[in-house]
């Protein structure tokens, strides 16, 4: 208990903290949001080690989760939303494996998950919600009996129960609380102790983050610890809640990070025409997960003209002017 | 005669219409994000956007493709994140208007964004309910774009992912839902409201170039068409602004020959 | 609705604020935490206007607590915690009403009344919680019968329940939702339309300003909306929910506030030695409450030399070296 | 003899070893900061401090006088609020370790910080659980100052505040709370522990100076005191460290002659 507080060192390789911290089976909650801040270096090295029958767990997600689902590693997912936005609406990988069976589903709401999540973090077993009453995101249950009650998976989808402080008959809807064994997270900048400071919307990535049992936090630039506590307002985590720091350059891309660099559209594009055919998706991987051994060989693959092209303006922190069509 | 304008065009103008000055507008990707925009640009500039990843009232100098655009981060009153944002769709004192986009849709007003076919192994699966089942709930209303086709507007949706009216009358509200409930749906066609008692679906307006009987035609299920006027087309000045300030790059409003 | 949207200028003066949004009988939310960022300008003036039957719902609480319980403004509290820390354990005017039965107190934890806010906040109409399973807090009840289930007091303190999630029997503490009349915030800064920046330590005054119908802002400085808007990640509430911005340099006096001054050892001794005697304390109010129109005379009582001994220094927050015994 | 140091002295620095580094400190006022703070500074410096109000990790070059103080948002590794200390506190993965003081307390560890008398109308008011109540039912584990006294350890608390080993054995486990409980009572006169099965307080330790006899001639109940032994006398250099880095203004250990 509080290794996490003796550990002499947190920065490490992403290899080195998916050997560590990352398990067949894991459940896995996704940091980030639809094209912003994916943990794009983690979800490849998963890769990359072969780790499978993963449970993600997120709120809307995004490039990290379709790469995931689209190589094989991924048995189970809850989720609200499974997309890029106008990249890809429906998640192209995502949607394949529902359909295919490759994948259960357990959908929620962003509110509904975003309360799970809370509930993890302030150690709750559920929380009340009124979303959804009679509709099929409440009524429809993506996981079979076989999985209901089994290992993280509560014994049911949610429940629907009553207000007991109004005299008169309210329904409340009950949600269990998720207790992910690992949460990725990208963020701007960390501190060599784990101190995290993410810029920007910081989405649900600290509540994922203190439901889960272990953090690994990817990052734009490791900074001297006292540099964070000179305004420690705008911090997000304190260092005793990280496992893992692994220092990684454009580490979301491509999809952005605020302050830092837009979402890449070029990539996104030709992932959305290569991804709805097996035979090039396989490609995909070969050339853009397996091929690159580390962050490094990612980034001389991406080159540095399509770098500066998404890289962000620092006034307005995304890159204006670029071409999203 | 050719339309000056597209479908896509009319229909951000025509959703735009709906906001007030002072309303709290929850925008989703797409087309609701056009409305949004357009509408503040137009009548109602005091009208606040704000995003259900955290993104409160962003300057959107340029248009954000995603609700995690960075776009959507930066000139803000505020960022902040999931809960937050929430805090604000649920308020009881704002008057929140969520624009929502969906696959199908019910005479209720009822909308799937989540499959066709079954759940655990659907058919076409698309990406599921996002915010919307949230703000569907608990706004104070929505306004929801659709592609008019019958396979779209259904007797019954497959899925239902964000609630309407229900079961019309007043089953949303026996439901547990305090307030809210669809305004409008707005399609490549024309405008339909909800009868005031009933809840059911009518037609209200239609574009001009279009008549009430191929809305008719182009639905699943029967839609009064007794009430239905033809919509005012957009000004010269709503093109100009929705084209060179809004989406100058036609980003979300596609080709200009649709 | 949304008339804080359309409100041509929030700016107005404690005396306006307290007239147009503070009637008798309200429900309101203290701001900040015991020695710190307590609402002192209001409370004032919520005296000097004569409000009566106040319900004062907080967590930890405070020097505006005291004085507005002592002026005989308050019927009801709920908190969980009464005093300012070592300058009065226990505050000295609230232990003195409540062993009188001048008002009625209802004791949760600082746990539950976060959780009691967040709902409110959340539109939720209860949340659970894990602490105090047989404890008086739970058990016993302060308000009476006669409250219960009337306004806005709920039916019951609090309902032992079940963890549905879990097949095992496991209790779990409900606690019905707070949603306060007006919720009363001294911020560091704000800008002309409302939106909000506090330094340091927000406690709870974030989820209290939501959980409100009103929401009552005093500030040490008005700043243009722009400026704000350069670092939103740095922003703790957006505009338009704010109804009133009062501009009150040193509002909190006698209590803190981060990066602009300390607390102020001199006045809370000096108010622990006359808050004990009825006679000493009620000249206390006339002299620092009732003969002072507004922040411009209290301010001009205190005096400058007492100002500048708690001036903060610009890089800790605090004044270093000041005298506190 | 005279002791080379006072009762709050001995009290802090007592509590302080109940510290291991690593261990995640929930520190109230007075005592508590005191205890925390020695700990950090003698042989836990990886101990982190932290406050309910949400301040994590403070310099503490001054010493904060109330968990609100400004002195404990200042070099922080983080500002936040109630909500995520709380969130801290009741980590599943962390060691958190809570010192809590009070008026009264019984055989089992439950304490009372609310009042004497009936609760709706009582002959003396106290201040109330603030986070106490939370820590004593969701800590890894409590330590609680009290002042060793007939009146204050009592058979039965006029009110309990927060939650110690309930009514012994396993009756806090069966009503709910899954771990915690207090460690250890530190007071003026010695260390008070729980037996491992009756959960029913002994007397651990008595200072230098002090004997169990006395011990038992100040408890409200009966106390074993067949395991008692004298405990280790404060060290010069903790001394030294309390007063000239921790307290240097005295202003919770107070004066010097006590």
């Amino acid at each position: 208990m509080n290794d996490r507080i003796d550990a002499k060192s947190k920065l490490m390789t992403a290899a080195e903290a998916v050997r560590r911290f990352v398990k067949d089976g894991d459940m896995i909650a996704l940091g980030g949001f639809t094209v912003s801040r994916n943990v794009m270096v983690i979800a490849r090295e998963i890769i990359r080690q072969g780790r499978r029958d993963l449970h993600l767990v997120m709120h809307s997600h995004g490039q990290a989760m379709d790469i995931l689902v689209g190589a094989g590693a991924v048995s189970r997912l809850e989720l609200a939303y499974g997309g890029t936005g106008r990249f890809a609406p429906t998640g192209i990988r995502f949607r394949k494996a529902v359909q295919s069976g490759q994948v259960q589903v357990e959908d929620y709401s962003n509110f509904h998950m975003s309360l799970r999540f809370l509930a993890g973090a302030l150690n709750l077993p559920f929380m009340p919600s009124r979303s959804g009453f009679e509709t099929d995101v409440l009524g429809q249950q993506g996981f079979g009996p076989e999985l209901r009650g089994r290992g993280k998976i509560p014994p049911y989808k949610a429940v629907v129960s009553s207000n007991p402080f109004n005299p008169d008959p309210e329904p409340v809807v009950l949600l269990p609380a998720l207790t992910p064994d690992v949460a990725l997270i990208h963020a701007q900048c960390v501190g060599e102790d784990g101190t995290v400071r993410i810029k920007g919307l910081t989405f649900l990535d600290i509540e994922q983050a203190k439901a889960a049992s272990r953090v690994i936090v990817t990052c734009e630039e490791v900074v001297p610890a006292a540099f964070l506590r000179q305004d420690p307002d705008q911090n997000s985590l304190p260092p005793f809640l990280v496992d893992a720091v692994v220092p990684a350059p454009f580490g979301a891309h491509p999809t952005a990070c605020h302050f830092f660099y837009d979402y890449d559209p070029r990539h996104l594009n030709m992932y959305r025409q290569v991804a709805g055919d097996d035979d090039r998706f396989r490609k995909y991987l070969d050339e853009w997960v397996y091929a690159v051994d580390d962050q490094e060989a990612y980034l001389a693959k991406v080159g540095a003209v399509d770098l500066m092209r998404v890289k962000a303006n620092s006034n307005l922190g995304y890159a204006p002017g670029l071409d999203r069509r | 005669m050719a339309r000056a304008y597209t479908d896509k065009e009319m229909m951000a103008l025509t959703a735009g219409r709906f906001v007030s000055n002072g309303d709290v507008l929850f925008a989703g990707t797409g087309l609701s994000m056009l409305a949004a925009t357009v509408a503040k640009r137009i009548h109602a500039p005091q009208a606040v956007v704000f995003f259900e990843t955290g993104g409160i009232d962003p300057a959107l100098a340029e248009l954000p493709l995603a609700v995690a655009d960075p776009r959507v981060m930066t000139g803000t009153c505020m960022n902040s994140g999931l809960i937050d944002a929430f805090s604000l769709l649920v308020h009881r004192r704002l008057r929140t208007i969520a624009f929502l986009g969906a696959a199908q849709i019910d005479p209720y007003g009822n909308i799937n964004s989540t499959c066709l076919g079954d759940y655990r192994r659907p058919r076409v699966r698309f990406p599921g309910c996002g915010g919307a089942c949230d703000a569907a709930s608990q706004a104070f209303g929505v306004i929801i774009f659709m592609q008019q086709e019958k396979k779209r507007f259904v007797e019954k949706v497959d899925y239902l992912s964000s609630v309407g009216w229900l079961r019309g009358g007043d089953s949303r509200q026996r439901a547990g839902y305090a307030r809210g409930g669809p305004m409008a749906v707005v399609t490549n066609l024309g405008v339909m409201k909800f009868e005031e008692e009933s809840k059911r679906m009518y037609l209200s307006e239609y574009y001009p170039g279009v008549t009430a009987a191929q809305v008719v035609g182009d639905t699943g299920f029967e839609l009064d068409v007794s009430r239905a006027k033809e919509s005012v087309p957009p000004s010269a000045e709503e093109l100009r602004i929705l084209r060179q300030d809004v989406d100058p790059q036609r980003l979300i409003l596609g080709p200009v020959a649709a």
